[in-house]
């Protein structure tokens, strides 16, 4: 018969193996085996409980999304935007468990997808386990392209969107580089690209699975979309003030603290040392990305600018996390620098150049930084076996250009562009559907009255008087 | 001299500050006002519960000009103000005793 | 002599440890013995990690609940509610300290109540390691009754009832679910409740013992505090918009990222992978209850509702409380689904056929979706030793309807009437006492002048202008 | 040839290691000696997971010290408000990686500074691990200098000092009693001052290194810097509401989260036990804080008070912070509640008598309750090896006053002489440099304009309608 | 044609709109105001300091009506609006020279 | 009876308010305005960018008296709100042609 535990009996056999231990009385004579054993099993309790716990941290982004996005745009359209990012997590659950998941680690087929695994038939705890930590991140792609999107997205259009980002673009680029299938496009042994560039792409926590997809299918949805009223007055962009500074750190922070779990889950091994190093190179990637931006923008406006500054912070942490688990601890400042730049330069450069309205700034720092954080794997990757890596389990294959390499930063290079194309086309493809289907866009009128009022009927601070 | 009152629709402030500054009526000022008269409110929505709020936001502009102005004036408000929907809000005129610019002390139509 | 160790001794014994781990060479030559009591050491190590950290998402719950609250009502009364929720994790830690832990888990009497280890006496770090992760579910159940009695009731009488909640009404229904006595009430072997129906009650961590006895007993205070001014007119319920939305989604989302704590760390063992199957049905629950409620928001009102929404989202958490550790996950999909409607029903249930007023909705998410979440362990429970629990240790018993079991439904639907009942009773006496000599009710003119002013002498947002 | 991991092999091997265990058969017939090296490792990585989530838990608190900073200040000086502390952040990580572990860990030199380890040379992860986790509480000391000197002081001048913070400040006191050095002035077995105090000095996870360190450099600061205009009318203090008490009660709960982390890692090792005394001792000081000074401003002025009572939080923690591992669960209680007079009276103490302005209350709450619990070390101290802490290896050396012990009383007083005298002194020297070069203070018309337009040309929340 | 500004208690804008609209003035537009007259304000605390604030949040009505309309008005409101105690607030009448629908044009009694 | 209407500084509040009391002026209205007159705005930046916010923020300040006390309350107030740089603000009169005191009925000059 099997012997049910309540609550307290599992609290009572904790308490009596502590009376053991200070008695120094090991619980019974254990074979070496039976310690094995032991010791396989706490490793495995090890990894759930740091991945559980990890996807936790990550799981808190969707706050932090939620939270820069409310408050870098305009009070009006605050309600909607919780609601895009809530129901983006919520949405994500759903999908991912009936077919994003089995679409990236189902069984490959020709390299390119996975095709069982729906409704995570047969999973067990330990695919549980993955299934979880590799959930939160898949509806971060979606919730990338709502911040660049917000303030004029019809919401059953974003919706739809959303599903299709879980579904479909996020799982496919993920499939091609993280299933481990021999074939998987951009990583596989056996894939013919890998054996032409001479390494496999390394993409550590998802600069480009990530970050670079739900960039670049921003981009493509704000040229879909076309800019707010008011955005752009005789082809000159004017600023459009976000409403609420505080929540906009308050979401960076969050964002940085959930990047633990995001870079250091991605060990996906609770025992592997190297996740101290991923933390170390990811804290000084974000912290010389936001300095960075900061002396930039102090230099050109004469102001040190807050919400660039966090955005310099966000852009440190999409470029490293490619890099963080292969890089040395300088080379990480120095991505982090760069990184700040590309940010700052990319919100010009989509303003000034490309006339793209993103209020949020979400294609510079997923998009471009994150193709910069690939490209630095190739630049500043030490190798595996090499120096400080000399145990590493999980970096890059291949030294990078300053050590003499050139195959780690080829492979990279068509990662990149892999990633540009695929996450383009695909949802400039999905949004004209979309756009001639349900309608991307909401009226003129619903903008200007704003998208609380027009799409749920509320405002999102109905007490407070608004001079806007 | 005359004060013009102009309530308005929140999203025509833009326009009406830029017919008037193009006119070169430059000063003026400006509150948030909630109100209502023909238009009769919207209906909100909280908890899965209708309500309708029946005041709605408008902008209040108050300029002071010499009184041989005040039609222009009020032309210019009507022509950048109007969408002609219900709701576009009306315009009142008050005369004004005296004005005094505090930096300056200048008085009526040196201060205006 | 005892040796000392300082900060960086620690520190240095590590580096060693690594040193050595480098070239392979174990510390010292260890028996086998030595190794199982490492081993067990390190299990209860992993533990002690495990509830910590779980522990402090939960209590992170605490500023969850807070944000919900103050976003869901009015600005005149955010510092009092503040106030309130402050105040319950703080005397919660105190009473649980001194008295709730021993009516929880002291010797048992009579099934009924426990009647030792007050004040924690006799503690070692084993059971720290318990009460902390026990003591910050207690204060829930008194936040649960805040939210719903806000906007109306004297700061001073909710501090008695608070103390009371955590003393009493919590640990002795905690006792007769959780507390492993023989004898206990509702889940000991030798109960003749669980003897009579054939199968002990589960409630995996808390759908009835934190939730529905929050529900409940927020029912009873209403039921005796009567509704705000102003929320019934002619018998018709009321629209009273809440003040920050943004407020209300980031607290759900903190809800939610604790929720990890309370349902995984109930598993009360760091090692029992189990702890993912928890979580997997805890997420796809949560997600289903939101979508669930904006779907039939969306559907009846023409509009998806933010506010209904997120409460959805808890909903669907609450109900899964009980059973996430049961059932298989499209199970939880399902139990998720039905939350969200209990919700929603439940919300106009009490304001149309009630006329109860609860500001925040906290007891159609609470107590009603609690209840459906005792009775989903009834229906839906795999059953221990099954399928997917093959080799689960702490899981409902007895298989559920949809597997032809009934004994679990029983004992269940018993459960649930136990915590109603003395949820409710409990409640109303004590908050009838109070009635009586405290007063339970600020007064009409400080209720309209807002209670931040009359109880603190405060503005929460002084330098905003309000226009209500 | 070393093989490459890719993510999903990593997955796969973990799948399958489940699978062994299912099956109960050891991955391989191992030795005693494998085991016993396995064991080893699971012991670091263990602590390498606890001090990054512990970690993790500590970078939140800059979140949580932003908000409350923002929430007691008024809206005019919210953005640089967030930038201060942001930057406090990025800098913190950059020069704390380049000279401030160095400082602190580096080889001692005469008991005074350390001189190596620049750049973290020659890191490892068993140091990358650590760095992290002492990197976090680096940055914090100037945070709270942040806070006193709020809404008048220039932002460059401010970076410059939270530069010197990290890098000498915080380190060199921190190198006297963490370092572990045999000469450490404060703590190290051969230095003289410990020789003739007969105990080393004992400030488990920071009450001096961190809080008083923090505390009475922001008393120098403030003294150099004056107080904000109108702060003072006739001598007498007036008061200046702060602009949000929601974010100052979010800010209160996320700092308490994060204390889970600076307490509870500060065991430094994930196999010890008695992290679970020390956040237990923890909370009970901190609700006990909170509780008495919510009592007493109850008493005092007939209202509690919501923003003191949160502070009083604050006080219990940072004095707990020191003895949470030495002390018995009542002996916290005390510790927490004269922690909140201490905070009440020093609040009251600086505006009345210092006639100071420091309007979050930091000094009071870092300064004054951070001495206290240094010296409660010495009152309340078991002594390492008796009663409750019969297994600790790392607690205070002697028992306390009340178990009639006093060297360990004399040399806390010593510490706590040598904190003020450090960090006032230095302090005053470097804000007196500042001051001379850069100009500590902005202008009047700056500060009355609000520090965000003056200084970054921005408001904070440019939609809402501001009253004052 | 006169404009009615009440001052009134923040809580009483409810029952005033309702009576005014019973008696068929629906047009109003409302303001938030601070202020003092007998009222002399009321003791806050911060962090355990007393302090006065000695402007209280009021509502400001204005409507604009014809003339022969002021005093049913000012009844109106006045009955609405009291409560008996100081803080109830004051109603002035001013003179409106002209008024103007910015939809239509409309002018003076038309307008109104 | 007459309406003095101050747009001063938002930092000027104070001084004006305790001038205007030291004289015996205790009642008035106070409210949050934007307003432009020479006084042409400031340059703000987000995200890199300048923009010119051409409303600043003022404050209104209603008091009603009786016509002999007008031209006191304008000494009163520009003087106490003077800082001889642009943006000091303007005062306007108005004539007022009835006043109620809400609580009693008193009219006039019983009721400012
Ligand atoms: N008689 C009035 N007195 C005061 N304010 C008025 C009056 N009539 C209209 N208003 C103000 O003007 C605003 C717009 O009026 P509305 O009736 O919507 O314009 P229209 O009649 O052109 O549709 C209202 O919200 C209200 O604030
Ligand atoms: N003479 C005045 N000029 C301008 N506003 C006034 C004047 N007297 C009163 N008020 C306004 O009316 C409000 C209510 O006045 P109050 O003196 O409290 O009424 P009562 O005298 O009936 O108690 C004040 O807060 C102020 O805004
Ligand atoms: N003609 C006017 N009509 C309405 N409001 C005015 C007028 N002139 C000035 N104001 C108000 O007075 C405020 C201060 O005026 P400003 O021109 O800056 O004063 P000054 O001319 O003394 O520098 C403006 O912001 C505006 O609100």
């Amino acid at each position: 018969m099997i012997k049910k535990h309540t609550r307290s009996t599992v609290l009572f056999v904790l308490m009596l193996s502590i009376v053991f231990m200070a008695f120094s009385v090991p619980a019974s004579a254990e074979t070496v085996e039976e310690n094995t054993e032991a010791i396989i099993n706490l490793q495995a309790a090890l990894t759930y409980v740091w991945l559980l716990l990890a996807g936790a941290l990550v799981f808190l982004m969707h706050a932090g999304f939620s939270l820069v996005e409310v408050g870098l745009t305009r009070s009006k359209n605050t309600a909607n935007i919780l609601m895009k990012n809530f129901m983006t997590i919520c949405l994500g659950v759903v999908v991912y468990w009936v077919v994003g998941w089995g679409i990236m680690y189902g069984t490959d087929a020709a390299g390119l997808i996975g095709i069982d695994q729906f409704f995570l038939i047969g999973a067990d705890n330990a695919v549980w386990n993955n299934w979880f930590f590799q959930m939160v991140f898949a509806a971060t792609g979606a919730t990338i392209v709502s911040g660049a999107m917000a303030e004029r997205t019809n919401f059953k259009a974003y919706l739809v969107y959303c599903i299709m980002m879980v579904a479909l673009i996020y799982p496919v680029y993920g499939h091609w580089v993280w299933s481990g299938a021999d074939l998987a496009l951009l990583s596989g042994a056996d894939s013919p690209l890998v054996k032409i560039m001479g390494a496999g792409f390394h993409d550590f926590a998802g600069s480009g699975v990530v970050h670079s997809i739900g960039g670049y299918s921003a981009l493509a949805g704000v040229l879909i979309l076309g800019s707010r009223i008011g955005k752009f007055k005789n082809g000159k962009a004017v600023a459009i003030p976000g409403h609420n500074l505080t929540f906009a750190f308050l979401g960076t922070l969050l964002l940085a603290f959930g990047w633990i779990g995001f870079n250091g889950g991605s060990t996906l091994d609770g025992s592997d040392p190297y996740m101290n190093l991923v933390i170390v190179n990811t804290f000084l990637a974000a912290a010389s990305g936001a300095i960075a931006i900061m002396i930039a923008t102090w230099i050109k406006t004469g102001k040190p600018d807050p919400s660039l500054t966090a955005n310099g912070l966000l852009g440190g942490l999409v470029a490293i996390t490619a890099s963080c688990g292969s890089v040395e601890n300088w080379a990480a400042i120095v991505i982090g620098i760069i990184a700040g730049i590309v940010v700052y330069a990319g919100v010009m450069f989509n303003e000034n150049v490309l006339k793209v309205d993103d209020p949020v700034g979400a294609i510079a720092v997923h998009g471009y930084s994150g193709s910069w954080g690939l490209l630095s794997v190739g630049v500043f990757s030490v190798g595996i076996g090499n120096g400080i890596l000399a145990d590493a389990a999980y970096t890059a294959e291949a030294p990078g250009l300053i050590y003499g390499g050139i195959n780690q930063f080829l492979i990279q290079t068509v990662g990149v562009i892999a990633s540009i194309l695929w996450a383009f086309v695909i949802s400039f493809i999905i949004f004209k559907i979309i756009d001639v289907t349900i309608g991307l866009r909401v009226s003129e009128e619903e903008e200007i009255q704003g998208l609380d009022l027009a799409e749920h009927g509320i405002r999102a601070y109905p007490e407070f008087s608004m001079s806007k | 001299m005359r004060k013009i009152e102009a309530i308005i629709r929140t999203t025509k402030l833009q326009d009406v500050k830029d017919a008037l500054e193009l006119a070169g009526y430059e000063s003026l000022t400006v509150s948030d006002v909630k109100g209502r008269g023909k238009q009769k409110g919207i209906v909100q929505q909280w908890r899965g519960r209708e309500y309708c709020v029946d005041l709605l936001p408008k902008t209040k502009i108050e300029i002071v000009v010499p009184e041989y102005n005040v039609e222009e004036i009020i032309d210019l408000i009507r022509k950048s103000a109007e969408t002609g929907s219900i709701g576009d809000g009306k315009i009142f005129v008050y005369a004004v005793e005296t004005a005094v610019r505090i930096r300056t002390g200048e008085r009526d139509g040196d201060a205006i």
